[in-house]
């Protein structure tokens, strides 16, 4: 198949014409540096390190309020974070009301980072906010191309995923 | 045929009642016509409610009131829709070129899934009704015994009276199919513009689906003499293990009894029945050992390509429902013989319905023709078994799985491209699997082999650029350890007893009794079966009484402890606390809601007949009740699904849920959604968000579980049951996520709901958002609140 | 309530006919316990077929035989599967995690869309028959006048009795209400894998979707007092230029009559008949104006979106299929009140049917609510002219449009992007018109707007990137074109009469009447509605009976000659040579299956009765007719074609036709599948490729005439009449393609077949590929050949 | 939308993981050059010069034999071609069947280039060929994206569509 790299992860979740936007950390990055309020989703297959290092160094970072779904709670709260917890549907159907002040009471976030979320489900989240929620950017940093986000890393091996969260979340 | 009393025109106001009401009543009195004068007295006595089978639109408030709550999530699974040739029309963001949305075009996807789930349902019963009437007459009563008075409670509230024979279900059926007429016609294009009333008919579309299910089982539980509500139901051999596939075997995969129970008659009329093995997979399975408890249970639907692969069956039979459309094909492979039995699964055999049994078996066994269609379960019985016995010595059955030095071999020509691991709806590692096959190590084979983790769909074999038969190598390194799988079910036992409900009611209601949890549904399963096992084994040991039908029910039976014991060796049958209850069948679904209506009835004395709202609102607010559909696959799962929490009931799915387009999911952060009426007081006063959702996808077990006791709380628990609910739900949560559930206060309406172990922690919690104790409703309630 | 006799044990052999059958036979009896001793004679009287109520796998054989000849042709829509949550799962050249592979899959579809299409006839007829009933009497007779003995052909064939009033109709619904219920079943995830058997299933779905609409067409004709085959019913206004908008208008849409017949009733008690315009869009105005001819048709379903954005109509009432799903929000827009009436399609609006009408009337003038749901016909009708009554002055319509010097103004902010070109389902050249109209001139949008070439489905607009009102641009430039469009059509006359029957039965079946052109369907025209009526003026110059329903029944009317006359106004009503009959709406379809019906019950005397196989096999081998569904777009349209398909009745849909996903296409290089038996002599001999489709897909209105004209071919047409019907076919394809057709010798059989002005280039033909002469069948049929 | 150019026409006719190969008119010539059994299908949009003379050059250049669809065969048997005429379904259904013969008798087609036929139904066609004739390539040089088809032109707009098809058509 042409460009596996941005054939979705799993391919049948291609829903229509409108695709992700491939992007680097580099792009990634300016995407948190443009937001006003950002939100950092992290799932359960990011709970042990070295993943759960990347992903909270990159909170860190950038000084990300997180969210955990599933039990992704335990593993970040005890590496320091202080994460909400929330189903990824919950979380989601939150994300998609405007009216919603946001994890943090401040009103509803501008872009919505995912990491670690079962990928089916995180694709279905996605598209969710896709569809209904056109006041908000979302971005995944997984090492699967998600074609239900706005802007998506490709399919990446262990390796290179590795590189990019490090990447994104080395200071200075 | 339904009658209809000439409406005097001088009231045009009360038409709609008139319309759909006076009907109903018509109806009661020309069967009192027809039946004797003792049947007329019963209907003189039961009062009919305001909603005797109601049309499409006449429990539309109670749907709104659900809906205003349990606001619908919606997760397009496409951008596009592609019903009709104006399309592919793109509504991402846009309308489609008959107007519609992408809110709307999702409902409308859900209710057309749940009318194909309905369907199934409303085909099967009406097969059964037709075939046993013609066996048995339309006068056949329904009699469950003497511990079931209250039989048909689904029944008695949507059709406003207790069916006393199979004529009786018919009608039922009539009226079912009427309705899902109606609610078909509903996704035509154009139309229907709103998502709500598309999610309105859809569950409407899932009562009529709870309906259906209930006229089948009672259908074959009286005629076929299946167990009548028995808690101590016989054990029945589960697993590959306790196959003997020396002797000639045959298989039943499907959902519809009548093919394997003519198996069974036939073997028990020629004194055969210890020279042959029944299997079967799905709820044929748990149908057929319900019938008679010599049949064995293969396992749930995703032991099917791995079984056929294995070779082991001699001959096939299929009926309807989740069954493998390539079964034919794969059958073929193994040199199985093919019997297809309902107009559902004709496969394009040849009709064979009125040939001599002995020309059949001649004709499969020469082959000269692929497969045989057969649409009369007695012939099939016989023709089965005849072909089974002399096909089986044939047949070198261990040959027929490559042998494990050629699995090595095979593997060595994967290409290390990763595209099975891609197409795998788990995503689960097959390559990895095959890589290390490669150098000899079955290790990795034999991790998806146990407990289903791979559910065989066989995806990875179609995408395979080498064509590397990735099932039948499964197959192969799961032989040995298929060997050792033996497990036991207990026979689905059917309705729960009117005395079970006596004794349970008061302890369910104020909470003593911390919830009854339902495992249910199919096995799509995110991560293997064990994981519906120890949910189960988790709330029994809390004192839950856990049901369980279809191939949830079998899973829980795949699972054995340290001693090797199954947990239906460890728990009772009985409806109570620790009871570990295997109702049934998919079907026997409808027995689930059924004590939930049961409990109103018996324990509340709330009348059924006609009285939905009613009942569904008590169901809703006071009875602790969550099914899990952790594998949820199907249409029927989503009528199935879409039917209880019309009933008011939560259920929990699994990730792949999700793809059903449409969750109702509660918002906590919105007080105004929470109100409720106390029917005491008359008085609109805040309510809890108890049940928090309706229907809700969780994304792995651990979130699943502690969502499963928070969805088992109810306004009406006394504060002693307030706080065993409580004290679950927090002792879950802290194990899975290290700390207090943030929203405990939520559910804390005075300090006598607090766990006295948890004391001090809530408190603390307490205090940080500023709590105050509430007001506790003494019947709370939705009805009287907007839309009536 | 279906019975069942007990079945006696003894004779397990015909066990499924008995199933079947017996079940009839016995209803039949139990009726005429039921009924006076008349009725029972009658019974007596007609000999009962093989096949009377039969259930989905009865007629299996017969459409293995036309499938074999016209083989399913699949194009899929989209490559993969979203049914159930084990997928998406990719179908290219990959079987699914249930097994099923591509074509399978398109069957599958087709097979639910022929049920959401049945669904929608047969909720709408049930609708009209329970409101029927209800107001007169389940014993109404079914009284068609003298000239109609052979009412209800189709429930005749399918059911196998003659109904005598609507309890019987009703009986007739729960029938169709079951085999549906079957049929949608066999839909759901697992169960069939054979393309071919979901073929058959939709085949059965088509006939019940047959069997529906003549139940519907039936009842609203006996009691409404339609026209009952008068050739010369009136002539009816239709088209935006009759309108008087200074009056108050009432708008109806969709397909159910009893909302708009209860608004003319309500006028005519009030006196105000000529104080208000009654109009209606696509079927709702066709049956309106069979009960009332003072009410006008605006035009089809291509009209709704620009008809609305007129503003012309004061209130709207929608009931149900084929409305916009927005039509509320583009109401709102116009300030048109909107009246909802159905189930099927609610919007989201408050249940008023049991409020007092002025209640009503006066929340909808205060918008207190944003429209109303009202379920009662005749409340519907009293607060829809109230509301009109002093909505209308309140309404500036004439100011409900932009200028269209805002309009160029709009236009001057066109990217040009050509996003809405692309977008368009036509590729129309709405950029281009855009872009000129910035320059003041209006052509472009005057040349979209003109025959429908632009049907405003509106994806344009949803697509804009300036959020262009394009429609309303489109609107306005029409709107003085509009004021022109006076044009009329012949009211709908319902079932042909049995006098026109013996008058044109042999000259049909012998081919001097070279055919009957069924024009139907939809308005999902590929360039325009004047395509139509061209095809049908070709037609009827050629001595072709024309019958229309439907869209296409309207867009015929629309067409004005030179002479400003329209083609209703150039031909009479009669089914004979150059008749134009319009047969009435989209259910009316059923007496043109049911024309076919007649000719080989009164012409070759086959009796009707529970006979379906015989009369499909006469009608495929010797009726010349052929349908054309132009614009066909909706589930409803799969259902009618598949339906009439199955009668053996050939169809040529337009380009859009092909996102069906499936034709049935014979292929002339096959000998063998032409193979038929002659009954008279009862040899195996060669056939001809006649009719050489079943169902067929044209590019472009050249194509379809040409291939229409063929498909109207059949075995049993004599010298004379196959001389005419090449002459017809030869002379179409000549103009077309500058040539002789390269075909022309597969249908001549000898020299007599040979139009004469022809001779000389056939027999070139003829010699070049060595045609030799061949023996004509007397009684061509399919019957007793492979498969039986 | 990304790349307008490889979005199919009318975007909505993408149907999966599955897209068409973007080819120049070198590419599609080589295409041509390597077909052992090709077929020129000639639809009703090219009816008209410049594009009748366009397709004629092309169909005479490569000797390909020519399959007409709709009303198309008198204005390209005028231009002195002898195609054969078909229902663009029908030539479809026979070109999926790889025991029919190909329009001369000597064998099923291994490379069919379409031209002309309305875009919904030629994708149609498309599709099926795609699904069912595993036996042979499509090639479609309309000046429109065709992801149906094995390869395909991209959108064009009319002066570069003319060039490529002169391109093609250019003997030596």
């Amino acid at each position: 198949m042409a460009n596996e790299r941005v054939i979705p992860w799993q391919p049948t979740v291609i829903a229509g014409p409108k695709q992700a936007l491939l992007v680097t950390p580099e792009t990634a990055e300016l995407m948190i540096k443009k937001a006003k309020r950002p939100l950092f989703i992290l799932g359960p297959l990011v709970k042990e390190d070295p993943l759960r290092t990347y992903a909270t160094k990159i909170a860190e970072k950038w000084n990300l309020p997180v969210v955990t779904t599933a039990d992704a709670y335990k593993p970040f709260y005890e590496k320091g974070l202080n994460p909400t917890a929330y189903g990824v549907v919950e979380i989601v159907n939150l994300l998609k009301d405007p009216e919603w002040q946001g994890v943090d009471g401040k009103g509803q976030h501008d872009l919505v980072i995912f990491l670690g979320c079962i990928y089916y489900i995180g694709s279905q989240g996605l598209s969710s906010l896709k569809h209904y929620a056109p006041h908000l950017k979302t971005l995944t940093i997984c090492k699967f191309f998600h074609s239900n986000a706005d802007a998506s890393f490709p399919n990446l091996k262990d390796e290179e995923w590795f590189k990019y969260l490090e990447k994104m979340g080395e200071v200075g | 045929m339904i009658v209809v009393a000439p409406k005097p025109k001088s009231e045009p106001k009360k038409f709609k009642d008139e319309f759909w009401k006076t009907k109903d009543i018509k109806i009661s009195i020309r069967d009192i016509v027809e039946k004797d004068g003792e049947r007329e007295v019963s209907e003189e006595e039961t009062p009919i409610g305001p909603t005797p089978k109601p049309h499409v639109t006449d429990l539309r408030s109670w749907d709104m009131k659900l809906l205003s709550r349990y606001e619908p999530f919606y997760a397009p699974f496409c951008d596009m829709c592609c019903l009709c040739t104006f399309g592919k029309c793109d509504l991402l963001n846009k309308k489609g070129a008959c107007g519609i949305n992408s809110e709307a075009q999702q409902a409308r996807i859900v209710l057309l899934a749940c009318n194909i789930g309905t369907a199934a349902h409303a085909g099967h019963a009406r097969h059964l009704v037709h075939h046993l009437i013609d066996e048995l007459g339309e006068d056949y009563p329904l009699d469950l015994g003497l511990n079931i008075d209250i039989e048909a409670p689904i029944t008695r509230t949507i059709i406003g009276k207790k069916p006393e024979n199979l004529a009786d279900l018919a009608e039922t059926l009539n009226y079912v199919e009427e309705q899902l007429s109606h609610l078909l016609s509903a996704c035509h294009t154009g139309q229907e513009g709103s998502s709500l009333d598309f999610e309105s008919k859809a569950l409407h579309s899932g009562v009529m689906d709870d309906l259906a299910r209930e006229v089948g089982d009672l259908a074959q539980i009286v005629t076929l003499n299946m167990p009548k509500g028995d808690g101590d139901a016989p054990l029945v051999e589960m697993g590959v293990g306790t196959i003997d596939s020396t002797k000639p075997v045959v298989l039943c995969i499907g959902h519809n009894v009548l093919p394997g129970s003519n198996v069974m008659d036939y073997l028990d009329e020629t004194g055969q029945e210890e020279d042959f093995e029944v299997c079967g997979i799905c709820c044929a399975a748990i149908d057929i050992s319900r019938y008679n408890d010599r049949a064995k249970v293969v396992g749930p639907l995703s032991r099917q390509l791995k079984f056929i692969r294995s070779g082991v069956a001699d001959v096939i039979i299929v009926d309807e429902q989740c069954v493998r459309t390539d079964v034919l094909e794969e059958a073929q492979n193994k040199n199985t013989a093919v019997i297809a039995t309902t107009d559902k699964m004709c496969l394009g055999l040849p009709d064979m319905t009125d040939e001599d049994p002995d020309v059949i078996v001649s004709k499969l066994l020469n082959k000269e023709i692929e497969g045989a269609l057969i649409l009369d379960p007695e012939k099939v019985g016989e023709v089965s078994v005849k072909v089974a016995k002399i096909l089986s010595p044939e047949r070198e059955k261990l040959k027929l799985l490559p042998e494990l030095d050629e699995v090595q071999k095979m593997a060595a020509e994967c290409t290390e491209c990763g595209w099975c691991t891609r197409v795998c709806p788990n995503s689960k590692p097959m390559m990895e699997a095959v890589i290390a096959a490669r150098d000899g190590d079955f290790s990795g084979f034999e991790k998806l082999y146990l407990n289903d983790v791979c559910y065989s769909c066989g995806r990875c074999e179609q995408e395979c650029e080498r064509e590397l038969p990735l099932m039948s190598m499964l197959a192969k390194v799961g032989e040995k350890l298929a060997k050792t799988e033996k497990f036991n079910i207990r026979a689905g036992r059917g309705p729960v007893q009117d005395v079970e409900i006596r004794r349970v009611g008061a302890p369910l209601v104020l909470g003593d009794i911390p919830g009854v949890i339902a495992i249910v549904g199919c096995s799509n399963y995110p991560d293997g079966g064990k994981e519906v096992a120890e949910m189960a084994k988790e709330f029994l040991e809390r004192n839950y009484i856990v049901v369980a039908t279809g191939c949830g029910a079998m899973s829980i039976g795949e699972y054995l402890d340290e001693e090797g014991k199954t947990l239906y060796e460890q728990y009772t049958g009985d409806f109570d606390a620790r009871g570990l209850v295997n109702i049934g069948s998919c079907v026997s679904n409808a027995h689930i809601s059924g004590a939930c209506i049961k409990i109103a009835n018996i324990f509340a004395k709330k009348p059924l007949e006609g009285n939905f709202e009613e009942i569904a609102d008590y169901i809703l607010n006071r009875v602790g009740a969550c099914g899990i559909a952790w594998g949820a696959y199907s249409q029927k799962a989503a009528a199935i699904a879409t039917g209880v929490n019309r009933w008011g009931i939560p259920v929990v799915v699994g990730p792949h849920g999700s793809k059903y387009r449409r969750l109702y999911l509660g918002r906590t952060d919105k007080k105004e959604n929470w109100k409720i009426k106390d029917l005491r007081t008359g008085k609109i006063m805040d309510g809890e968000p108890a049940p928090e959702h309706l229907i809700y996808a969780a994304e792995n077990m651990e979130e699943a579980i502690v969502m499963t006791a928070k969805l088992c709380i109810r306004p009406t628990d006394t504060g002693k049951g307030r706080q065993i609910k409580l004290n679950h739900y927090i002792d879950l949560y802290k194990r899975y996520y290290g700390r207090l559930p943030p929203d405990i206060h939520l559910f804390v309406r005075n300090e006598k709901d607090i766990p006295i172990t948890y004391k001090k922690d809530v408190k603390e919690i307490l205090e940080e958002v500023g709590w105050e104790p509430r007001e506790i409703p003494q019947e709370p309630s939705l009805m009287g609140m907007d839309g009536d």
